[in-house]
């Protein structure tokens, strides 16, 4: 049927198109019908290859559906539906477009067959994705766009380079299994682990996305970086690395998280947490972790969504968005608030909710191939979290002390888009087999049995105490209006001013010696004018085509020279 | 016997010294003459090469059984034309210089074309603050 | 040397002596174009200039140390360079025995003229010198396209009574000028004609033909030169000169035969070629002397705008 | 008539350029230059066509077996080259009316197409011939009127710019004639197909090396290779536009057409790359070209100057390539040629349209003219990313073969080089792109409209083909490599 040809990419940038000249309700319908569309759409397709040509010497196969691709491909659509109506209020067509490009080339990346491809859609995610950055047009949100846009397009160069070995090292594109052999392994995982927010390198994160607008934000938690999970998932299963890498990533943002006051950017810090989590698992490799890992990226993309929709309407409605301006807006947003608990919970992995279901399976992997330290930390990463975004979050926004905000709920498409959220967090959290039917892989294992659930239920109890006690005990880190620095510290202050320094030192010493030069030329041309006298003007010797012609001579002398000494 | 390749010896003297006029000359016209020199000494080197001991021109008559090689003289007459060519172009730039700097000197030129250039970067950054 | 009046004469003996040494070195026909290019032509185009830049060159100028040094060591390696070279004059060094022998050989039979350098010139390798009337046109074109004036405002009278004084000035040379022309243009003809068998052909031809028209411009003033030749007229020649050339080559295409190849044109091929290379040395004879001519009268004319200019200024600066 | 296809190619517009004179009036004479143009094009697809299918073409002019008479041979490069030249003519041609009526006065218009027609045809000659001297001809006839289409510049620095164009243009054809007559002293033959037979045998003479030497640097001082590449910059930059877009898109291909055609064919790889250490030189000169020139186009204020300048990196690119001396390698550097004619024309039209607007093309005038002229600047925008070589643009293609080339040969430090150069790219074209779309126009500027729709036209054509071919490079590479195939003598 040729409706299978058609890669699920191509329904949003018709979308796109759609958005730059439509306008009004017929724009939002149309906009709305492309994910459901495509979402079914992608529904009949079977698996398989199913777009090739012939590009250079390779061969590319832009469109390629497998388990892996088509669970990524099914959540992205969702995704992308409900961002969609959680934005149907803005009127603003650069969102929109770029919006609707941005999850198209998500989708592209996700279906891409070979690595040339994927590189095509991994730059395209970075410049249609820095618009929803840029689109709040404020002075930060444009420096923080153009750092966000620069790191993203390095991966994308980093990725290009790797690819270029790849295809020397195997003479292949294929975007398969590639491993940390070779040198084009090591750079092609530099470049997926950029986008991942690898530490040191998760800065782009915490930096842009608290600064994109209020409904870019939740397009942006949705897309990026699970792509980069994807990417490692096809590519790296079962590389130990990787399970230090995520261990380190689900631990120390919780840090971060705890003391920061921008409750976005605390979500964006527990959004590097849960990667962690999926990252853990695709290091562990077998069929039980990657599930894990995919599931539990499923489930994250709907539950931050979700988290990243309430913190988005409670900054539409207050224009506030840090913890300590914040408070008691339970009163007037009762909806909102209910909502956010319902994503605060699965994110925290209560039972029932759809975190439970995917994350206990990668602890489970963990326990079962021997990583018991490695187990001890997501499970302290697991009370980090849920103090972080399961407590926190709610507390400090909609409890806590009476900020005297009076803001109300949210208009009504905002409400639908996370209603639909937060249904399907409790939906797969009830019955999860809907989720695991999806999986790549077919592993029986089911979540409620008595250990699990008890064991969470028991680790969430305690960091709740500490939570509360810490609290009483006024011993929690105050809420400070201030610009947490971590690691971004190096190019946010010190690289400018090394820069600075450094090019003020080059010029200056450039400078140094290009006038001593002059100077000492000057002082010896002096001397010999005057004996020769001949005044100074030895000096005005750089006519530009006296000097071409001069280069011309000196070549031809090398030449020569060259070709004799032979 | 290396004597017998003073011809060369010539063109290349030649060649440098119409090649160091170039160099060294801030004034237009003398470059131009400068050139002239260096592609005349190319005329002798073809010309030089072309040349048979005991021949003579290349003009058929009777009795006269070796010639100089006809080839380079063909070529050289285009070279020459071509030369002619450049150094009137050459000259009319120099006109067309002269009326739009006021001065032949490379010195002057170079000075006042870096004049404009700081006044077209003045007026940008000054449109730019304002 | 700052004086450049002294540097273009010296530029146009030194073209004069390289065209003696051509002639010793058999090369006749490339003599007599340098004599009438180098000597005559460039050097008089430089005077024109010189006229209008002003004669002298600006003093403060020093050479440059390292650019000699530079010059010399290129130039000793390349005298290095030459040491493997054939021997200057030896008659069996590979460039005699290759190609050019056929030359000399076969030409009378396969051209028919005794003229080897013409028939190479306008048969064998006619295709470069169609490259080469190519290049006159467009340095005339060139030079027209930097410095023609357009539309020549009108003649002030005041200037063109100081013009016209002046010229009458040097009456004796005006009229010997004017007897010599004739002949001058007479001698033109023959060189045009007589290519075939000595030296001399279109090219010469045309350079001759231009400096007869140039002399009588010089001394009658650009104003009545204008009336006797005027612009289109002579881009109208230059023109049809390229286009005679590559239109010999056209017919001959539409014979049969490849391009520029003149046995078709007739039944016999010898008088094929004759008319061929007849053909082409109009072609190229008419086409250099209208540029030539062309490229003096703008030149002149340049000059003459200049010199009114300063005039009118001079005028107007005593009248204040 | 198909046999007669070598010499029409540069026939035609030769032709053509004289009628032009007699036809005066400047709509027809462009209506005229434009069909000529157009004509040589089909001719040079139909060469190619034929090269392709039947192998290399010899044409005797006159009727003259080659090495006595001048000989016409279009091998798959050449046709190649014909191609690319005439193609981007023509193209450019159709902005020349609109562009020059306001850059150039009226009476000149009937002469610019003159010139530009001579200079057409002295490339199509340089690229056609078989014969050394004729080279020297038609390189001469190509420059002459490209020093005075540059004198045609509006600014008065264009005069300045010509002059010094014509002196080392000058000093470089003398060169190459010298390199030529040096050759033909060792083996008496002008022809290249013979010479290349001939010089092996006086190969080891330094007669030879000299000749070798006069003829590079010639060449490289035609082709602007570092850093014998002064003159460029400001030739380009005060031409007129369409001159500009013209030039640098077809001037220094032709150079490095002469480059590859007297390394490869006529003194053989094996003597230019073996004998001499020819390899280390250009890619030393190809890298630092790169970067020199990279880096000064980041700093001009001119957008002309910038690309002018990219233009020498470019030909930095192609250089590294071609020192390579693979398959891949030549096959990249062919590749580049192309499609860098593809972009820089394209770029340096859309300039000429907003010289056209504007007056000039300060980088301050740029500022906030993504909003006036949106077509315009997607063009320069799209351009450019071709320039850095992203993919989906022609500038990809090239780049991943030259990168795959230097791999091939291991030579990897070279091609993180080549990376890092493209990264300065990203910052020139960037430079132009926050112009034009974040900045604010400048205060007291008159808000201009789109360019007219006969600019608009080349310029979409140009960049509908620069990313045609950038996603499907078949033809192009089929081409490439059959050229690059033939002359390092591997049957394809």
């Amino acid at each position: 049927m040729w409706m299978i040809e058609i890669p699920p990419f191509i329904p949003f940038l018709i979308g796109a198109l759609i958005a730059a000249f439509t306008r009004g309700v017929l724009r939002n319908i149309l906009m709305i019908a492309v994910p459901i569309i495509s979402g079914l759409h992608l529904w009949m397709v079977p698996e398989g290859i199913h777009l090739q040509f012939a590009f250079l010497d390779y061969q590319l196969s832009p469109y390629r559906v497998d388990k892996l691709s088509l669970m990524f491909g099914y959540v992205f659509h969702i995704a992308a539906f409900i961002a969609i109506i959680y934005s149907l209020h803005v009127k603003d067509t650069l969102q929109q477009v770029s919006a609707m490009l941005y999850a198209g080339s998500g989708l592209g990346a996700v279906f891409a067959g070979d690595l040339l491809t994927l590189f095509v859609f991994w730059e395209l995610l970075a410049f249609t994705s820095v618009f929803l950055i840029w689109a709040r047009r404020t002075p930060q949100s444009y420096v923080a766009g153009m750092r966000y846009l620069i790191i993203q397009v390095l991966s994308g160069v980093i990725l290009l380079v790797g690819a270029l070995f790849y295809a020397a090292e195997n003479g292949t594109l294929d975007f398969s299994y590639i491993g940390l052999d070779g040198i084009a392994g090591w750079l092609i995982f530099i470049a997926f682990g950029i986008k991942c927010a690898f530490p040191v390198a998760h800065n782009w994160l915490t930096d842009a996305y608290p600064e994109a607008t209020v409904t870019g934000t939740v397009f942006l938690s949705a897309f990026t970086t699970k792509v980069a999970v994807y990417a490692l998932a096809r590519s790296y299963p079962g590389t130990e690395l990787l399970i230090y890498i995520g261990a380190a990533m689900t631990c120390f943002p919780i840090f971060f998280a705890v003391i920061e006051n921008d409750l976005r950017r605390v979500l964006a810090y527990s959004l590097i947490n849960q990667v962690g989590f999926m990252v853990v698992g695709i290091g562990i490799g077998t069929a039980l972790a990657i599930n894990g890992a995919v599931s539990h990226a499923f489930n994250d993309v709907i539950f931050k969504g979700l988290l990243f929709m309430s913190m988005g309407a409670v900054l539409h409605m207050t224009g506030k968005i840090n913890g300590s301006d914040l408070g008691g807006l339970y009163k007037t947003m009762p909806k909102t608030t209910i909502l956010c608990i319902v994503g605060a919970a699965s994110i925290s992995a209560f039972p029932l909710f759809s975190g439970f279901v995917s994350k206990s399976m990668v602890m489970s992997a963990a326990l079962e191939e021997g990583y018991d330290w490695i187990w001890l930390m997501l499970l302290f990463a697991s009370a980090g979290v849920f103090h972080h975004a399961g407590i926190k979050i709610p507390y400090f926004a909609f409890f806590a002390h009476d900020s005297g905000l009076k803001a109300s709920d949210p208009p009504k498409n905002m409400l639908f888009a996370m209603t639909i959220s937060a249904g399907l967090c409790i939906a797969i959290g009830i019955y999860p087999s809907a989720l695991y039917a999806l999986l790549p892989y077919d592993t029986g294992y089911n979540p409620y049995d008595a250990t699990h659930v008890l064991a969470q239920t028991q680790l969430l109890f305690f960091s709740a105490l500490a939570f509360v006690w810490l609290n009483l005990k006024g011993m929690y880190p105050p809420e400070l209006h201030s610009t947490n620095l971590d690691c971004d510290w190096v190019y946010r202050r010190a690289m400018p001013l090394v820069f600075q320094n450094m090019f003020s030192a080059i010029w200056k010493i450039d400078r140094m010696v290009r006038d001593t030069i002059k100077e000492k030329l000057g002082h010896s041309f002096t001397y010999l004018a005057s004996k020769n006298n001949r005044l100074s003007s030895l000096l005005s010797r750089n006519h530009p085509s006296g000097s071409m012609a001069m280069w011309v001579a000196v070549m031809l002398a090398i030449y020569l020279l060259l070709s004799f000494v032979k | 016997m290396i004597i017998g390749l003073y011809n060369d010896w010539v063109v290349v003297v030649l060649m440098m010294i119409g090649l160091y006029i170039v160099i060294a000359h801030g004034n237009l016209i003398k470059k131009i003459v400068g050139l002239a020199i260096f592609q005349t000494s190319v005329f002798i080197l073809y010309i030089s090469m072309a040349k048979v001991e005991g021949g003579s021109a290349p003009i058929l008559a009777e009795g006269i059984k070796q010639f100089s090689n006809p080839l380079p003289h063909v070529l050289i007459l285009t070279a020459i034309v071509v030369g002619v060519a450049t150094t009137a172009l050459g000259l009319a730039l120099v006109i067309r210089i002269n009326e739009a700097y006021g001065s032949i000197e490379e010195e002057d030129i170079q000075h006042l074309d870096n004049q404009t250039q700081d006044e077209t970067e003045l007026q940008a950054t000054e449109g730019e603050q304002s | 040397m700052k004086d450049l009046f002294a540097v273009v004469m010296l530029l146009g003996i030194y073209s004069l002596l390289s065209a003696s040494f051509f002639v010793a070195m058999d090369a006749v026909d490339v003599a007599f174009t340098e004599a009438a290019v180098g000597a005559g032509i460039s050097t008089l185009l430089m005077l024109v200039v010189i006229t209008i830049t002003g004669r002298s060159e600006k003093t403060t100028r020093h050479k440059p140390l390292l650019a000699l040094l530079v010059v010399v060591f290129t130039g000793s390696m390349l005298i290095y360079g030459t040491f493997d070279m054939p021997y200057f004059g030896i008659a069996d060094a590979p460039i005699h025995s290759h190609v050019a022998p056929r030359y000399i050989q076969e030409s009378m039979k396969e051209v028919g003229i005794p003229n080897i350098v013409t028939s190479v010139l306008a048969s064998y390798r006619a295709f470069d010198t169609f490259g080469e009337v190519v290049v006159i046109f467009t340095a005339g074109i060139g030079v027209m396209a930097l410095l023609s004036v357009g539309r020549r405002p009108e003649e002030n009278e005041k200037t063109t009574a100081i013009d016209d004084s002046m010229h009458e000035q040097y009456l004796v040379i005006r009229i010997v000028t004017k007897m010599l022309i004739p002949f001058i243009l007479l001698y033109a003809l023959y060189v045009q004609f007589h290519g075939d068998f000595g030296p001399g052909g279109g090219f010469q031809a045309g350079v001759i033909f231009a400096a007869a028209i140039i002399l009588y411009t010089m001394l009658f003033g650009l104003t009545t030169a204008r009336k006797v030749i005027n612009q289109s007229f002579i881009q109208f020649i230059a023109a049809a000169g390229v286009l005679l050339y590559g239109c010999v080559g056209i017919v001959s295409m539409l014979n049969g035969a490849n391009f520029f190849d003149y046995n078709a044109l007739a039944s016999d091929p010898v008088a094929g070629q004759h008319l061929g290379i007849l053909l082409i040395e109009w072609g190229v004879g008419c086409t250099v002397a209208s540029v030539m001519i062309m490229i003096f009268f703008n030149f002149a004319e340049r000059r003459e705008m200049q010199q009114n200019n300063e005039k009118i200024n001079n005028i107007e600066g005593d009248s204040l | 008539m198909i046999s007669h296809l070598p010499v029409l190619q540069v026939i035609v517009p030769l032709m053509a350029a004289p009628i032009c004179l007699l036809l005066k009036r400047s709509q027809l004479v462009w209506l005229f230059s434009l069909f000529a143009s157009a004509i040589a094009f089909i001719i040079s697809v139909l060469l190619l066509q034929q090269v392709m299918t039947s192998g290399v073409i010899s044409y005797e002019l006159g009727g003259w077996e080659a090495p006595w008479g001048i000989e016409y041979r279009i091998d798959q490069l050449n046709a190649f080259l014909l191609l690319i030249i005439s193609g981007v003519s023509t193209v450019v041609l159709i902005a020349a009316q609109t562009s020059i009526e306001k850059e150039i006065p009226k009476e000149k218009h009937t002469l610019f197409y003159i010139l530009y027609l001579l200079s057409l045809t002295g490339m199509l000659g340089i690229v056609s011939t078989g014969d050394a001297f004729n080279v020297f001809v038609f390189l001469e006839i190509s420059s002459l009127s490209a020093y005075a289409l540059i004198a045609l510049g509006q600014d008065r620095r264009a005069l300045w710019a010509s002059y010094q164009y014509l002196i080392m243009g000058t000093i470089g054809a003398t060169f190459i004639l010298i390199g030529i007559g040096l050759m033909y002293q060792m083996t008496g033959t002008l022809n290249m197909q013979d010479l290349s037979q001939r010089l092996p045998d006086v190969a080891q003479t330094r007669t030879v090396f000299t000749a070798f030497a006069f003829v590079i640097v010639g060449v490289c001082l035609k082709l602007a290779l570092f850093p014998l590449h002064l003159w460029l910059p400001n030739a380009y930059t005060y031409a007129p536009s369409i001159v500009t877009a013209f030039f640098a898109a077809t001037a220094t291909k032709v150079a490095i057409y002469l480059l590859i055609r007297f390394t490869f064919t006529v003194f053989g790889l094996s003597f230019s790359f073996t004998t001499l250490p020819l390899q280390e030189l250009f890619l030393l000169l190809g890298l630092t070209g790169i970067f020199v020139a990279s880096s000064a186009a980041i700093y001009q204020k001119n957008v002309k100057h910038v690309f002018a300048y990219s233009s020498i990196a470019q030909v930095g690119y192609i250089v590294v390539g071609f020192s390579t001396s693979t398959i891949t390698g030549l096959t990249a550097t062919l590749l580049h040629l192309f499609n860098h004619a593809l972009m820089k024309s394209a770029i340096f039209l859309a300039l000429g349209a907003v010289v056209y607007r504007l007056g000039n093309v300060q980088l301050s005038s740029f500022n906030g003219l993504g909003r006036q002229m949106p077509l315009t600047m997607a063009a320069i925008v799209i351009g450019g990313l071709s320039l850095i070589g992203v993919p989906l643009t022609v500038g990809f293609v090239s780049k991943w073969y030259l990168l795959t080339a230097l791999l091939e040969k291991g030579w990897w430090p070279v091609a993180i080089l080549i990376l890092l150069g493209s990264l300065l790219a990203v910052i020139y074209v960037w430079r132009i792109v926050e112009a034009a779309y974040f900045k604010k126009p400048l205060a007291g500027s008159v808000p201009v409209k789109e360019a007219p729709l006969f600019f608009l036209i080349p310029i979409w054509l140009l960049i509908t083909a620069n990313i045609y071919f950038g996603i499907d490079s078949r033809l192009s590479l089929k081409v490439a490599s059959a050229a690059a195939q033939s002359l390092l003598g591997v049957s394809p």
